[in-house]
């Protein structure tokens, strides 16, 4: 089944659930959904025998300048086809609950995104850094992160060599 | 006329000797630098947490006192070894041999018991 | 009591060095720490083909039996603090390679937030092994050029004697 | 504690009061594949629970992305899984295609076909090997690792590099097949095979291995597909997909090949043994498609017309590859500008590293390793 005919189904059901569909000039047609009902269409989508999409693929967390975008890849290797999910959140706490009950592969890949862009995914069963370590401040996957100068004490900037080098000179 | 205990009083005093030697020469030449960093338990990597001394799980000291058996059992057996050949020469093979059979059986008797009470495996199945 | 560097330079003392460097140049066991695409050389280094166990380092678990430390790839800041901790732990005197490019200067990563540039920030490095990832060879080089390096050291005789650590 | 019971033979059952041991199987263990943590609650030998602590690893290759441009990101994506480097170079030599519509000349997809399958022996040689020395037999990492170190000759002969290759370019691959390189490459095959089956007898059927794969980790498909598993470990479970085959992309419908499946022979379906012997299974099929693609392999150029300073049209687009440790979803997201806007890499080991927690309730301690080992599991594809 295209992209397109599911985005047409989920509209059918969803109405207001589903903010807006971009099928045209874009490599894979993707539906924008309003994040209070993300858990609802999600289950949806994976409960339905037509769509049956039981698996949650890929998901990442996007920084655009004047939002922060959750992106979810689904695939269901029954009727392989697949669709894209995409949530859009404020950029200053950014919240949406979490899909960890539909799909459990959702936990660490929200954990991931929790440490590196900063959405905080409600209900989430074990909300904790990933691979940052645990007293690290900020989130570095935004596009405003600034590098710490330095970690316990070491400086995460190495000064280039051609400095000691004239300094041996002179 | 106890010459005959000279070997293995030389063998004594030489074990002593060079076991003296080692440990003598590692304290004069082995440079020893021992700070609180370096005496924190080993633990892959990171710093240790909690206490080593909890009364862990009583199957280690099971499983160990079974090895010890059969361990002690088989330091029994090279003593007899090793004078096999002579009680042969001597035409007493057959009287050797069946000391250490005997020997052995006994104790093949308590691996059969240790082995159908399920003490060899480690989660214990109790019979009930 | 011990007679390190006390004794003046004579033959039988220099001798003794050089026969105690010989020995323990010629069983250096480094310490398995393989952090990223180095560790697959190092294996590859301790594998069949290019096997350093013919110069007497053969692979060790834990920091306890190993006297070198071979940081094969990418030091995060994350395991920096757990790299300082391993080189107190092992016993004196040890010695480390920083093989590759990125634990002796961050290498290509010097762009990342979360990798720390170069080993040397943590702990003292003997052996600098260029490449990404150094070949085989080139890391039993670098064990050679250390084996050079462990022969000059002096411990009977006055002068600098094994590498006195302090207390970090 | 407790109240002391008298079993049916009179022996006294009174549960003994034994504290729960936490352990850290850390950073730096031989078992771990890398720098993996993994804090175990145990009691005795049994695991409550093994808990992972990831991140030592995290060399935060997609940031960089971001600072690099298209075609200076190449040399990362080796790191991104330093074992089977070719498929990241592939995936993402695939991504900037598709984002900007180019077409690669038929020679350098089969030239692409030929590394990635290559890499794939000898990843799952390294996985293999590794297997072994985790269940405590030496010898076979040392045959793995000679067989190995062939293959990384002929792959060095090709592109320069042992690990890190770096031989793919977007719109084709860097470098020609040197001549002579064809027969040499044949003839390799043909030396590997009965290796193989002489590592597969000696190995595979021996009872200590098998006592200690069969019927541990077992991964159901449903779990598996809940968990999002693939490659190998999904094979494993019973499921037959494989992209290059259900989802073809590159060359690969010219190919005739078989996808091993997990049939549960050793013990239950999804066990260690299965994941095992999938990949010995799979080393066999990858020789067969190295046999067709290197007898049909075309004439013509390697490399697409591609503009140096490479802008793709402003977009998002996501490619799955089948990489030695499953589909590897590459999605990348463009501005326009020089510098891709975002880049993020799904790989097979960061799915099978979320099961392990729950995998590993009930095991023994040595059990955990043998499970890392058959989940064939590697830090940077964790951590990227």
């Amino acid at each position: 089944m295209e992209a397109v005919r599911i985005y047409d189904r989920l509209k059918e059901k969803f109405g207001a659930g589903i903010l807006e569909v971009k099928s045209e000039k874009a490599l894979d047609p993707y539906c924008v959904v309003d994040p209070n009902a993300l858990v609802d269409i999600a289950r949806f989508l994976r409960d339905d025998g037509e769509l049956a999409m039981d698996c949650l693929s890929n998901e990442s967390g996007v920084d655009y300048k004047d939002r922060v975008e959750v992106v979810y890849h689904l695939f269901s290797y029954r009727h392989r086809h697949s669709a894209v999910l995409k949530v859009k959140l404020p950029r200053e706490n950014p919240a949406v609950k979490t899909l960890e009950g539909v799909w459990k592969s959702a936990n660490w890949m929200e954990r991931e995104i929790f440490d590196l862009v900063g959405v905080n995914f409600e209900g989430h069963s074990a909300l904790r850094r990933l691979l940052m370590p645990e007293d690290w401040v900020g989130h570095p996957l935004r596009k405003d992160f600034v590098e710490p100068l330095e970690y316990h004490g070491i400086a995460t900037v190495r000064e280039s060599p051609i400095i000691r080098l004239d300094a041996k000179k002179k | 006329m106890y010459l005959q205990f000279g070997v293995p009083l030389a063998l004594t005093i030489f074990g002593i000797i060079f076991v003296a030697a080692m440990l003598g020469l590692q304290k004069l030449l082995a440079p020893s630098n021992p700070y609180q960093r370096k005496l924190t338990p080993y633990e892959c990597g990171e710093p240790p947490t909690g206490r080593a001394w909890i009364n862990f799980n009583v199957r280690f000291y099971l499983i160990a006192l079974i090895f010890v058996v059969f361990e002690v059992e088989v330091a029994f057996v090279y003593p007899i070894a090793t004078v096999y050949l002579d009680w042969v020469r001597r035409g007493r093979a057959l009287y050797a041999l069946s000391e250490i059979l005997i020997f052995l059986l006994i104790l093949f008797v308590g691996l059969v018991y240790v082995w159908v009470k399920h003490d060899l495996e480690w989660v214990k199945k109790v019979p009930d | 009591m011990s007679l390190l560097n006390t004794l003046p330079d004579y033959v039988l003392t220099t001798k003794t060095d050089e026969l105690l460097n010989w020995m323990r140049k010629s069983s250096v066991w480094y310490m398995l720490f393989g952090l990223a695409c180095c560790a697959i050389e190092l294996m590859h280094t301790g594998g069949p083909r290019a096997d350093i166990d013919r110069f007497g380092a053969s692979p060790r678990a834990s920091a306890r039996q190993s006297d070198l430390m071979i940081v094969a790839g990418t030091l995060t800041l994350k395991m920096a603090l757990r790299t300082r901790l391993l080189y107190d732990q092992m016993p004196d005197p040890r010695y480390v390679i920083s093989m590759g490019s990125c634990a002796s200067c961050g290498g290509l990563f010097q762009l990342a937030y979360s990798v720390c540039d170069g080993v040397d920030k943590i702990v003292p490095v003997d052996v600098y092994v260029p490449g990404c990832p150094p070949r085989p060879e080139a890391l039993t080089e670098g064990l050679l050029k250390l084996q050079e390096k462990i022969m000059t050291e002096r411990w009977l005789v006055k002068g600098n004697g094994g590498q006195q650590v302090t207390a970090a | 504690m407790g109240n002391a019971t008298t079993t049916a033979n009179g022996a006294v059952a009174a549960p003994l009061h034994t504290e729960e041991m936490t352990l850290n199987m850390g950073p730096q263990h031989p078992s771990t594949h890398g720098v993996l943590r993994f804090v175990v609650r145990a009691d005795g030998e049994v695991m409550r629970e093994a808990i992972p602590d990831v991140g030592y690893l995290h060399r935060s290759i997609e940031k960089i992305a971001e600072k690099v441009g298209y075609h200076g990101f190449m040399p990362y994506t080796d790191r991104v899984d330093y074992v089977c480097a070719m498929f990241t170079n592939q995936g993402w030599g695939m991504a900037c295609e598709r984002l900007a519509g180019i077409e690669v000349p038929r020679r350098g997809e089969f030239c692409r076909v030929i590394a990635a399958e290559f890499n794939r022996l000898a990843s799952h040689l390294l996985s293999v090997g590794t297997m072994g020395m985790d269940i405590g037999a030496m010898t076979p990492f040392t045959h793995a690792l000679r067989e190995r170190e062939m293959i990384n000759d002929l792959i060095e002969e090709l592109c320069g590099a042992r690990l890190t290759f770096n031989y793919m370019r977007i719109g084709g691959v860097g470098f020609d097949l040197p001549p002579g390189w064809r027969e040499k490459a044949l003839a390799y095959l043909d030396h590997l095979e009965p290796i193989l089956d002489e590592y597969n007898s000696l190995i595979s059927y021996n009872k200590i291995y098998v006592e200690r794969l069969a019927n541990v980790g077992v991964i159901t498909a449903a779990e598996a597909l809940d968990y999002n598993l693939v490659g190998p470990n999904l094979r494993a479970c019973g499921i037959k997909w494989d992209i290059r085959k259900d989802l073809p992309y590159s060359v690969y419908r010219e190919f005739e090949f078989d996808v091993p499946v997990g049939k549960g022979e050793w013990g239950t379906l999804g066990d260690s043994m299965d994941r095992y012997m999938v990949r010995i299974r799979e080393m066999y099929q990858s020789i067969g498609i190295l046999r067709q693609a290197l007898k049909s392999l075309p004439a013509g150029p390697v490399l697409a017309k591609v503009p140096r300073n490479f802008k793709p049209p402003a977009g998002e687009c996501q490619i799955r590859v089948e990489s030695a440790r499953g589909d590897m979803g590459w999605y990348v997201v463009s501005d326009g500008t020089g510098y891709p806007w975002r880049v993020h890499v799904r790989t097979g080991s960061f799915a099978a590293m979320g099961m392990v927690q729950k995998l590993s309730r009930g095991l023994m301690i040595a059990d955990l390793v043998t499970l890392i080992a058959s989940l064939d599991v590697i830090a940077p594809e964790i951590y990227r």
